[in-house]
């Protein structure tokens, strides 16, 4: 099987599904001529034209807002945010528009519209260009978050995500673009939404996480099976709705849980984790539920030294995965 | 020599000109008059404990109705926003339709009553589902606009809002959009000098909503919202110019907000009963009638005739969603998403 | 002491405050003349004149964002968003720029403003003047938020969040404005932010909650009672940053836990608070942690019917207190 | 006659008509040459790998100052963007603040290192914090021109942004509010023909970003950006219409971005050389120091004296920048509230 990285695998997706359906185009700014400024886009504006590689005013709530006209009309736009942080703009139209949109005309309109964009810290981005965003969305029924961690999930699930009838926000963690390499398939394949993904059997703890953190707690548990402690590994993929039944099961499979996330621990993603599995398994439990984050501050700096005491890295996660093991 | 001295008795048959037919502009004038009779009736409604909620269009018929008569009403898109009855009836809604939906009830095709009065939508008339947060339907048009380019279809889109909500950034950004991208689409704002209890002098400080069009590069203009045939003329304008591939343009209406802003407002609060009055008097459904009298295509028979079958319609349409069901409790839970 | 309604205390703690302080002033839609569509200003444009109290555009973003440069210059905006679901479009302004004033400035400049917005349901207003929106927010370190449940508090915290040199939102139960009555002191008092309140103290099962369904659970508890069950009743009045410590004791005291809000249930704020719970005091639990919440439908319904199952009432509150009392 | 003769080959005196002394332009170029040579600078420095971002104001240094010398600098606010070197250089940023916030250390006047560089704000210099996300800043200094008004201050706020950036609702709103409320406030939009790659004829369908000014009831201008006497002649007359309580002015300078759009772009992927060469020709920093040579006021001595200056300037900002320290890693803790 080829080896791509996790930009490919979004490009790839992006490509394949633009050939399969006519409907299928992409708008943003700069992801036509310069394809992206991470060239996720690359290619695709030779490929396919500017009418379907879109650079649009530089305007994210008409992004989203036109994107979100086109969907409902039956195209199948895919908007890009250039950064995750930039998507503050577009909250009125993705929050009150495109999530609601199929429950207020009670199934009479539909918006399958992705709005993928680059979250995440650790390339010097400072308090803008580092942001992890999908706690601020993770609250809405009508839209779902996915989070990939490998290039087989970013191609799989973006594909999905592309196809599903629904409102999907797709976001890529911009460190991991490069950095993470993986086998993907020539032959066609997808992915379901909703679904969480075991990325490592084990007996001893259980991890559960996403994004980037997948692979710093792989890291971590291959140190930690060298002393004898076995990891059980739960990539979340799609943050929401969550997969409550995987997270149960993960949860139950050694009763000593960890939940990772890069942003920051107040009001994330893993606190609505942590509430799933005391509501559900609570006798299931050796030790409390240890959730280990980002601290409470804004967001990551721009300083080295200060971005690294805030981003995660496989030190903090291996540290975290030892106490827990010992407990 | 006689025709000179009787100019000014004779009214002229504007609408001809326009290329309107007679049948076109009595069809006109009976929907504006039933977007108002019920109207009226949900008033009545409300002021009877009847219907919790009303949000009207009195005073903006002449503007919608115009207007929507001015489009493909078989294969353009419309995104209207919540006074504008006169557009959904002119795009097929019907009085039970919207009696439906003015009591939330389950066969409201809108949003089975899911949403308050006035959030329309009905996907097989083309009107685009809209929501409560102003504005936003407007990069929605565009959308659809894009669409239609994309897809090399001849529809066009178009797309109301107050003058108020034209201060909110989505304006701003549907409308470059759409002009950047040469998009069919008619932004048209009703201006009826108030956003609830806000006048005009404090929500703009141009002399007309209108003025903002070169600014996106796009054509623009003012129009009296009370007269039905110059919206026409204005929109048709629009419309040709949008399906020759020549992009958007903005059309003010001038009219006024004849009833409060809903029915919970009180609007004795912020403007006077004399500034009422004297706006009821260029009332865009009396004008307008006036004119078809005087060019004797609305008789009197006619005009008894339309009363009692519009009495009918609401009489019959207020019953049927009277009695109609609510959707059961159970059904919140479905169509969050694609089941 | 006078017994005044909930949106009195709003309307009183804005006049005090406009007294008190000349840098302190009103803007939002509709404030002016109309005193606010729900009178929360009634009076206040008439004593203070349209430069304290001014009707801005219909435009949110701007609403904060003016808002945001008055307060960094060194006035005390008090902006108003009409409903809460319209709080969306000022997103960007709000966690953008306000949460972040303080921080990305090295503590050079800050923003003490304070947004109020009517929140919640049960008022017929359907999907978009019914939304509870705190948890789009309890993610953002910088900001507080705000959500008082009675008169009394009403006055006090809004004073302190006024007075506040970090921005707030302050969250007002539209449903409570006229329904909750109580006893406020004719003297000056301030309470203090970041702090929960505990409602009712008792020994049998801890009901965490905030806004309107502290009332439900007090009612719910006055039946228990009756039963032989007491109920410790925390207020959580600030949902973020909560109080860890305040939730840790009500937790711990009884063991047994139900927390209720009004919003969506997966990722609310309750998430959170049961994720601290089971960090810190599992081994204190008798019970799995219990959540009610609102549905996971996009927002509450216009019809009657269709309100009323969504939406928190006394009947559901009981019947969940009862449910977890025989555990 | 002679003189008249002479016309051609004479360079007019036009700073004198402006009242701005002798010294002031030399003023004005020197610090337009500062900023220049501090972002050269620092393009060497991230070439060499030393500093990891950079963000340029090149070619618009003639706009930036120009603007800068028509305010009141003991007095009014500045919300400038990320490429407004020449701004914050003349509201009182020196050469050190400079490099410690391009390589991010402790002492950054800006942000402590918190912020990537071109995130200004320094409140000693009544610099208003800035962010990321565009045109946040545009309703922040409308809010600064609100106090204004309402403390009965006689300084105005001055705010700049891309023509990019003007697309966002945050303009329109912001714009809007002013005008309303009839504030202090100058918006100056400095359109260098990009948005990253995106080319200005697929940002805007207007002709000039200065045409939407009538749709705020503000006054427009389009000023030529590489000429600084044209730019202060606008902002000079701007903002002593915001004093006189005649409320903001919109005022847009043309110039171009000589420099790709930051450290991490490739620009030959987007536009060609010859473009960018042709730009330099109009390089404002080369056509005012011509000026000025040609009236005598910019001698030979003088210019080796500033470049000996400036070199001895940015050595020693670089060097004292460069060993200053990083901010302490747990000092990131601090600050997210009031202490
Ligand atoms: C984003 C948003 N903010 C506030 C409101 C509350 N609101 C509803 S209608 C209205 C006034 C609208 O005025 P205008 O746009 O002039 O339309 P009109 O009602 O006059 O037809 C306001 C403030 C809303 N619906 N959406
Ligand atoms: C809201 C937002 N969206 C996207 C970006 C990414 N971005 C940074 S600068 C820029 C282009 C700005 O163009 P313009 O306003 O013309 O200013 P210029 O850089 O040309 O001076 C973009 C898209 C951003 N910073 N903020
Ligand atoms: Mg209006
Ligand atoms: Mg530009």
């Amino acid at each position: 099987m080829p080896v791509i990285n996790y930009i490919q695998a979004v490009t790839q997706a992006l490509k394949e599904e633009m050939q399969r359906d006519e409907k299928v185009f992409v708008l943003g700014e700069d992801v036509g001529v310069k394809g992206g400024v991470f060239r996720a886009t690359d290619g695709l504006y030779e490929q396919f034209g500017e009418e379907r590689v879109l650079d649009t005013p530089l305007a994210e709530s008409a992004i989203a807002g036109v994107g979100i006209g086109a969907a409902m009309y039956g195209m199948r736009p895919v908007a890009e945010m250039q950064f995750a942080d930039f998507i503050m703009p577009a909250v009125n139209q993705i929050i009150s528009e495109a999530a609601k949109i199929r429950y207020r005309s009670n199934n009479d309109w539909f918006c399958p519209i992705t709005i993928r964009a680059p979250y995440g810290g650790g390339v010097h981005g400072a308090l803008y260009h580092s942001q992890s965003i999908e706690a601020i969305f993770a609250n809405q029924p009508g839209l779902k978050i996915v989070m990939p961690s490998t290039p087989y999930d970013v191609k799989g699930l973006l594909k999905s995500s592309i196809r599903d009838d629904d409102p999907v926000l797709f976001l890529e963690h911009k460190r991991a673009y490069r950095l993470i390499k993986g086998e993907v398939p020539e032959e066609e394949y997808t992915l379901p939404l909703g679904k969480a993904d075991i990325k490592k059997e084990g007996t001893d703890i259980t991890v559960i996480t996403y994004g980037l953190c997948v692979h710093f707690a792989l890291q971590a548990a291959e140190k930690l099976e060298a002393e004898g402690v076995s990891t059980h590994i739960l990539d979340l993929r799609t943050v929401y709705p969550l997969d409550e039944q995987a997270i149960i099961e993960a949860a139950s499979k050694t009763g000593k849980v960890l939940l990772i996330t890069e942003d920051n621990k107040e009001g994330s993603i893993i606190g609505e984790v942590a509430a799933i599995i005391s509501e559900n398994c609570l006798f299931e439990l050796d030790a409390p539920i240890k959730r280990l984050a980002g601290p409470d501050v804004p967001a990551m700096s721009y300083a080295p030294p200060l971005e690294k005491e805030f981003m995660m890295n496989p030190e903090k996660v291996e540290h975290a995965m030892r106490d827990l093991a010992e407990f | 020599m006689v025709n000179v001295n009787r100019r000014e008795t004779v009214t002229e048959n504007r609408h001809k000109k326009l290329g309107l037919s007679d049948e076109q502009v009595l069809e006109m004038y009976r929907t504006m008059l039933l977007a108002r009779r019920i109207d009226e009736r949900m008033w009545l409604l409300n002021r009877a404990g009847k219907m919790a909620f009303v949000v009207s269009g009195q005073g903006q018929e002449a503007a919608q109705v115009g207007a929507a008569f001015a489009l493909d009403r078989e294969m353009d898109y419309v995104a209207p926003y919540y006074r504008d009855m006169g557009v959904v009836l002119a795009f097929g809604m019907s009085a039970r339709d919207l009696m439906l939906q003015g009591f939330g009830k389950a066969d409201d095709p809108n949003s089975g009553g899911r949403q308050m009065p006035g959030h329309f939508g009905q996907k097989k008339n083309r009107i685009i589902t809209g929501s409560s947060p102003v504005t936003t339907q407007v990069p929605h048009a565009v959308g659809f606009a894009l669409a239609a380019k994309m897809e090399k279809k001849d529809f066009v889109s178009f797309v109301t809002f107050g003058e108020g909500s034209s201060n909110q950034g989505d304006f701003h950004e549907g409308a470059n959009f759409a002009s950047v991208h040469k998009l069919p689409v008619i932004f048209m704002c009703e201006n009826n000098h108030y956003a609830i209890s806000v006048p005009l002098s404090k929500q703009v400080a141009c002399e007309k909503i209108s003025d903002r069009a070169i600014g996106y590069g796009m054509p623009g203009v003012t129009i009296d919202g009370n007269d039905p045939l110059a919206v026409y003329e204005a929109v048709k304008e629009a419309a040709d110019r949008a399906r020759r591939g020549e992009g958007p343009s903005l059309i003010e209406t001038i009219s006024y907000r004849l009833t409060p802003h809903s029915s919970d407002d009180d609007d004795r609060i912020y403007r006077g009963k004399e500034e009422v009055d004297s706006a009821k008097e260029k009332d865009g459904l009396y004008t307008f009638a006036s004119y078809l009298r005087e060019i004797n295509l609305l008789t009197k028979e006619l005009e008894s005739k339309w009363d009692e079958e519009m009495k009918e319609i609401i009489d019959d349409a207020t019953d049927f969603a009277e009695s109609a069901p609510y959707a059961s409790p159970e059904t919140i839970y479905r169509h969050v998403y694609a089941e």
